[in-house]
């Protein structure tokens, strides 16, 4: 069976779909960041799989954007948890509701 | 197309496609292991010999002719070690970790020329792979420090990969800098555009790109991370056996893999005359080796702040600078002609002349003067020792001649002159000398002398109280026992010893001694 | 050559520029260069404004034409910038740059190891600055610049020692009363603009004289500018700011509220002199309150006791005088007893005439105050006395001004106040015997100053040791005491259209005679009083008791302003209302919305629960139901 | 060559999903990074099958080597072991987004009429990339400028969150 667009872009929706449960339904903050990065990483798949079968590069450019901008996301994320953790002892998203009100 | 790309071609055409794939994979993966281990094996045994020589020592030389089945008693031995797994580990990761580690290294060989047409893979952004795939590495570590349960491997774990993670940067800008010149990312194109070999264009570039590699593998002066004296062995601490070697082997195959690398972009590769391409590149690599090693019995190891400060604010902006002028080079001389040669060298001499004065590492400034000429001085200094003798010596054949005045373990007793008075019994802060005598017909007779030399202090003073010069310290060193029973030495022992006193505190005895030869060999001497 | 008359009054400005940018930040460790600065700047204007003056009088008609620049444009209407030069322009830049200039030299001993030594420069600077344009603007808008900038001078100076509550008290008193008289010269500049769409004096001029504006407008219009003038130059019934004003060092008040700023007023009626004498009512009014405000301040200054108050008093009696001046010929023209442009000008010509002398004379009578003070460290006359032996160039000088006030023939103030006599003679009887009396009145209390002050024997504290001031303070005093004697010889009235007078031909008229008799007079009875002592003091005071109480007490002025005005009628009444509308309807307001918004976010909340996964499902079931709608609708 | 694809994509795509799910599934976090490593590392491959040779290697580097070792690193500062990772209250909620999620895409592709060009492209992209990436007319320089100023940006303020005063 050949593999076509559509099965790099199911995988996608999959992979996506995954880090959507994950990054909704965890609680730790850290495995939080791990799934946004999974749906990133779905995200690019797709951005490729359109280059790959368009013809055509701008997909891969803006690949290398969204990994850029995952790297930036995940240092000021990563940061933002540690500094948490030091003033809260705690990373767990359902007790880090300070600012609610 | 590299050879491994040459071999599916040619099954392909009798095979089916998947094994066509799979099958020179795994032949090429057992063909590159049994070769890395053959050149870690020798690199092993170099490197203990010539850390020897460089340290004025011998190294091993016993396990067959000139000690060069060292490494393979070194393995046998390793091999056959009691495997250990912590109860409070993660069994799993520990088992996984030292192949993790050790995949990487041997990985980066797939796109290493060792000839024109010898590459396994000749894939067009050979050195970014190579980048890549080492950057994997650290995630053995963790995994190895992470499973093992232990404070100092965790520790050792954090500390590796910050180091590794802070060289990283560096090497890859000093990369760019050759990548310029080159104008691709193919290792093949890479040695094929070195008609002037890079070491020479990028002379600022090698050196960034030689330190930081050294941090990579953590050899000294960055081996942070197995520094004794403060995390035990670091992330390997817990591993033994099979494991163990494997870490050990993963590390020998990652200096290879870097002093290859090292070669091919810096010292033009498998290019050479009249020796065959291959062997061209095996010179240049354990030329490369050979100073790490020296490198490595040189210098001292840096702390840990002092090792994050000197890859952020000493090799990080020199290899942005020397980025910044190479490209400046490729706008106004794409050619890069040979002339460039000399104002490249002046740029680094004065570029790392000016910027080690510019920047302070844990509050001190560092100055090239001090540092550097320390560090020239101190290689130069080993070199020397390269040429000469060892001041060791083949320990059961050749003995030392310790100090004339030598506190040796086991006192010398001499019968004949003993009185039976006591004193040294009441001089010992210890008391230890246990001595029981009885009248006899010219004076008193020694009936029971113990000495318990498991407490003894060595502090002379029963020879010192002795008024008849009837005991000694002996020059004796080699006493060692399991037992401490063994070490209560009883009259009987004493008369059996052999006699060889030392000449603390009996002055006369001084001018018949022989010289000592421990750091003084006699040629020099004499 | 505009930009020579733009740099005029540009000069000092720039000096202010730099003395409060430049020197006082970073130089502060010399402030003798803001001295230095100040003097450079305001001896190139005087020279500047010489130059301009005999090109005037060159000038046919002495107006030299000046273009004028384009300001801004709002919608139709643009508004133009200019210079005029005309004689009485130039007229008042020679009074204010030559005050102004020998002021500053003065000051520098005056104010030697002043803490604020550049910012005292700096302010003066500014000040003259804003004088010079102030006398320069062609233009309404343009003049109430100035007129506000010399005003904000004005308050800073009077406050040099904010340290003090009473100079900051009457820094206050002179900005506020100021600014009720500026309220109504602003509404009068609105209203004049709304009614002609110009703010051109000129221009304002030529349409009130062919009579495009006139009637009831013209008069509340000219009324209103009036005002302004009576804010500024003390007159009757907003004077109480000027006697406080003397809390300012006193090369301030030589300069500003004796020779210069205060005669603002002055030169402000003069300047609007044919629109202002368009209205009988209007013109009438200034006559008035000019002739009422010279006799009813000189009351006062008969019985006051502070050296510098008795001459605030006296400097607003002599302002009265001037726009009695003023006044009077303006009665005449619109009587039509004289021909308009003779009419016109020669109302200006004896306003400014007596303006141009009593700058000099009123200036150096303050330099005495301060020479005099400078020696004793008070101002209050009974603690001084005996000075004229310890310090006869003070004393020398101090004399010379005063019988110039007093108005001695051949004495600067004689020419001047001689004109406004005889003009008034002309078309206001009344106020002519007002003016008599002033005379002698002057005399009275210029020479019981006098003689309190310099004669007799010293009063003060023993600790003092009376030393003539030092040369850089007597030589502008000499100076001005010259300036004093020939000023009424020059022939500034025929230059600004007025009558010539002879030297000697004025002591012809028997009016000459009568006003020399009454101040003879009064010097006589002041002799008899303070300094051989026929009259006791004490039993003239205790006679006339009740007028005493209420001239001392300055016709409770001060009080009823206070007590009446703010307290009654501003706090107690409007204030109050406003203040009740303010709690209960505006803060209603706002306190309802807010309550509101506190209420609705207090429910609304609940939705922010600060946890992240319940934004985050929120904006995906979001975009589920954005693709639903599409799916479903699209 | 194309079995071979088919093979290769559906090895990846398996371990790319089983880890993936492990990643959300397993409450031992650096278990769970560990199989984000082997995630990142499929979708390097997947790359690879998909003849962006240069992005595969990016996102060895960037993700492996970079994002992941911090995320292990950020595991070990904060030292929520013992806890794990638990669900949360939302999870039933979140199952049912994810799955109409999932549901809504794979009917989108499906239903959509994709012009697919089937043949192979050029292989070294790295050169084309770069063409991309900065040639003068068509090109992402000032996208790249800004991800570079972002990534700057990112460092400074990570360095000011994490400093200890």
């Amino acid at each position: 069976m050949a593999v076509g667009l559509e099965h790099f872009l199911i995988l996608s929706a999959v992979l996506f779909s995954i880090g959507l449960y994950g990054a909704l339904a965890k609680r730790n903050a850290v495995v939080i960041l791990m799934c946004i990065e999974i749906m990133l990483n779905a995200v690019n798949i797709a951005m490729v799989a359109f280059s790959r079968y368009g013809h055509l590069l701008t997909g891969q450019v803006f690949a290398i954007f969204i990994m850029v901008v995952a790297a930036a996301e995940v240092v000021v994320g990563l940061a933002l948890v540690i500094a948490i953790y030091r003033s809260r002892e705690t990373v767990d998203v359902e007790r880090i509701d300070l600012m609610k009100w | 197309m590299g050879v491994l790309e040459q071999f599916q071609h040619w099954l392909l055409g009798y095979w089916p496609s998947w094994a066509a794939y799979l099958v020179p994979a795994i032949v090429a993966f057992l063909v590159l292991s049994s070769f890395i281990l053959l050149v870690v094996m020798a690199f092993i045994y170099i490197e203990r010999r010539g850390v020897g020589r460089f340290q004025v020592r011998l190294g091993p030389n016993r396990a067959g002719p000139l000690g060069i089945l060292q490494p393979v008693a070194d393995a046998i031995k390793v091999l056959v070690k009691e495997d250990i797994i912590p109860s409070r580990g993660d069994r799993r990761i520990h088992w996984l970790a030292p192949i993790i580690a050790f995949m990487p290294a041997l990985a980066i060989f797939a796109v290493i020329p060792f000839g024109p047409r010898a590459i396994f893979t000749d894939i067009n952004i050979g050195i970014l792979y190579i980048i890549a795939i080492s950057s994997l590495g650290v995630i053995g570590v963790f995994m190895a420090g992470w499973a093992s349960g232990n404070k100092y491997s965790l520790v050792s774990a954090l500390r590796t990969v910050a180091q590794l993670i802070s060289y990283e940067i560096p090497l890859m800008l000093s990369i760019a800098g050759v990548l310029i010149i080159s104008g691709s990312l193919s290792m093949v194109s890479i040695v094929e555009a070195q008609s002037i070999p890079f070491i020479l264009l990028q002379p600022l570039g090698f050196l960034i790109f030689f330190v930081a590699a050294t941090a990579e593998l953590n050899r000294t002066p960055f081996d942070l991370l197995e520094a004794e004296s403060e995390i035990v062995a670091g992330y390997h601490t817990e591993y033994s056996g099979m494991k163990f070697s494997l870490f050990y082997l993963a590390e020998y195959t990652h200096a290879f893999a870097i002093s290859a690398i090292v070669a091919t972009l810096f010292l033009s590769g498998w290019k050479g005359p009249f020796l065959p391409p291959a062997l061209w590149l095996m010179i240049k690599v354990f030329l490369v080796f050979i100073v790490l090693f020296w490198a490595r019995s040189t210098l001292p190891r840096l702390r840990v702040d002092q090792l994050m400060g000197f890859a952020w604010k000493g090799l990080f902006p020199l290899a942005l600078l020397n980025l910044f002028i190479t490209a400046a080079e490729a706008i106004i001389w794409p050619g890069f002609p040979w002339q460039l040669l000399i104002l490249n060298l002046l740029i680094a001499a004065l570029l790392i002349v000016l910027w080690s004065g510019l920047f302070r590492v844990a509050g001190e400034r560092v100055s090239f003067h001090r540092y550097g000429r320390g560090i020239a001085k101190g290689m130069a200094l080993t070199f020397r020792h390269l040429f000469r003798r060892p001041i060791t010596v083949q320990y059961p054949e050749q003995r030392l001649t310790p100090a004339p005045r030598f506190r040796g373990n086991l006192l010398v007793w001499d019968e004949e002159r003993c009185n039976g008075c006591r004193a040294c019994a009441r001089a010992c802060p210890v008391s230890i000398i246990d001595i029981e005598t009885k009248k006899g017909d010219k004076g008193l007779i020694v009936e029971t002398l113990e000495i318990d030399f498991g407490r003894c202090l060595f502090c002379g003073l029963c020879v010192e109280a002795c008024p008849v010069a009837a005991l000694f310290m002996s020059r004796d060193y080699e006493q060692a026992s399991y037992f401490r029973e063994s070490l209560v030495v009883k009259k009987e022992q004493f008369i059996a010893a052999e006699k060889r006193p030392s000449a603390y505190a009996y002055p006369d005895l001084e001018a018949e001694m022989p010289p000592q030869t421990l750091l003084a060999p006699p040629k020099e001497k004499g | 050559m505009p930009e020579v008359a733009l740099a005029i009054f540009l000069l000092p400005i720039f000096s202010f520029v730099v003395i409060s940018l430049i020197i006082r930040p970073f130089l502060n460790k010399r402030p003798q260069l803001s001295w230095y600065v100040t003097i450079a700047s305001i001896g190139a204007s005087l020279i500047l404004s010489l130059w301009m003056l005999v090109e005037v009088i060159k000038a046919p008609g002495h107006v030299l034409p000046m273009p004028d620049y384009q300001w801004l444009v709002i919608g139709d209407t643009s508004i133009h910038l200019g210079v005029m030069a005309d004689s009485l322009a130039a007229v008042m830049l020679i009074v204010v740059t030559v005050v102004s200039l020998v002021v500053q030299i003065y000051s520098r001993g005056y104010m030697h190891g002043d803490p604020g030594y550049c910012r005292y420069f700096a302010f003066m600077s500014l000040f003259t600055g804003s004088m010079l344009g102030l006398v320069l603007a062609d233009n309404l808008l343009f003049l109430f610049v100035f007129w506000e900038l010399v005003g904000l001078c004005s308050y800073l100076l009077i406050g040099f020692w904010f340290h003090r509550p009473e100079a900051a008290r009457a820094a206050t008193k002179a900005f506020i009363v100021t600014r009720i008289g500026d309220f109504g010269f602003l509404a009068a500049i609105l209203f004049l603009y709304a009614k002609t769409g110009t703010f051109d004096i000129g221009e304002l001029q030529h349409l009130a004289l062919v009579g495009a504006i006139g009637g009831t407008a013209l008069t509340w219009a000219a009324i209103g500018i009036f005002s302004g003038a009576v804010g500024k130059s003390a007159q009757f019934p907003l004077h109480t700011w000027l006697p406080d004003a003397m809390e300012g060092p006193t090369p301030v008040s030589a300069l500003i509220h004796a020779a210069t700023m205060v005669a603002a007023g002055v030169f402000l009626v003069a300047r609007l002199f044919p629109m202002i004498a368009s209205s009988y009512e209007a013109i009438m009014t200034v006559a008035i309150i000019g002739g009422f405000t010279a006799i009813f301040a000189a009351t006062m200054g008969m019985v006051m006791n502070d050296f510098k108050r008795i001459l605030a008093y006296s400097t607003i009696s002599q302002l009265g005088y001037m726009m009695l001046g003023l006044g009077v010929v303006g009665v005449g023209v619109a009587r039509g007893a004289v021909a308009l442009e003779v009419g016109l000008a020669l109302g200006v010509a004896v306003g400014i005439f007596h303006l141009f002398n009593h700058a000099f004379f009123k200036a150096l009578l303050f330099f005495g105050a301060g020479s005099a003070s400078h020696a004793t460290g008070t101002f209050d006359i009974r603690e001084m006395g005996g000075l004229r032996k310890a310090m006869p160039w003070t004393f020398a000088t101090f004399l010379i001004g005063s019988l110039s006030i007093v108005g001695i023939w051949p004495l600067a103030g004689f020419w001047g106040k001689e004109q406004i006599l005889s003009q008034a003679w002309h078309y206001a009887p009344i106020l002519f015997y007002l003016a008599m009396i002033t005379v002698f009145m002057t005399a009275f209390y210029m020479f019981r100053l006098l003689f309190l002050a310099f004669g007799g024997e010293y009063r003060g504290g023993a600790h003092v040791s009376l030393r003539e001031s030092p040369a850089v303070m007597i030589v502008p005093m000499v100076l001005l005491a010259i300036l004093s004697v020939v000023s009424g010889w020059l022939p500034i009235s025929e230059f600004l259209g007025g009558e010539s007078h002879s030297f000697f031909g004025a002591l012809a008229s028997p009016m000459a005679w009568a006003s020399l008799l009454l101040a003879a007079l009064g010097i006589l009875l002041a002799y008899a009083i303070y300094s051989k002592k026929w009259i006791s003091a004490e039993s003239m005071r205790r006679r006339f008791a009740p007028l005493y109480t209420i001239v001392s007490r300055k016709y409770w002025f001060d009080e009823l302003y206070e007590n009446v005005f703010v307290v009654r009628i501003l706090v107690d009444g409007i204030f109050a209302l406003f203040h009740w509308f303010d709690d209960h309807i505006v803060d209603g307001m706002v306190n309802g919305i807010a309550g509101g918004t506190i209420a609705a976010g207090r429910e609304i909340r609940r939705l922010q629960t600060g946890q992240l996964q319940a934004y985050g499902l929120a904006i995906f079931i979001g975009i589920l139901a954005i693709i639903a709608f599409f799916m479903i609708f699209g | 060559m194309e079995t071979g694809i088919a093979i290769s994509f559906w090895i990846l795509a398996a371990v790319m999903v089983a880890s993936a799910l492990a990643v959300v599934w397993l409450r031992d976090i650096f278990r769970a990074a560990l199989f984000l490593v082997l995630c990142f590392f499929s979708v390097a491959g997947v790359f690879v099958i998909l003849g962006a040779d240069f992005l595969a290697a990016a996102q060895v580097l960037i993700y492996v080597g970079a994002i992941a070792v911090l995320i292990i690193f950020a595991i070990m500062l904060t030292r929520e072991t013992q806890r794990g990772s638990p669900s949360g209250r939302f999870r039933f909620i979140a199952f049912l987004v994810g799955l109409l999620f999932l549901v809504t895409v794979t009917l989108v592709v499906v239903s959509t009429d994709w012009h697919a060009i089937t043949e192979i492209p050029a292989e070294p992209t790295t050169s084309s990339l770069a063409q991309a990436l900065f040639s003068g007319e068509s090109g992402f320089v000032l996208p790249f400028e800004i991800a570079a100023v972002l990534l700057l940006a990112a460092i400074i303020g990570a360095i000011v969150l994490v400093r200890e005063r």
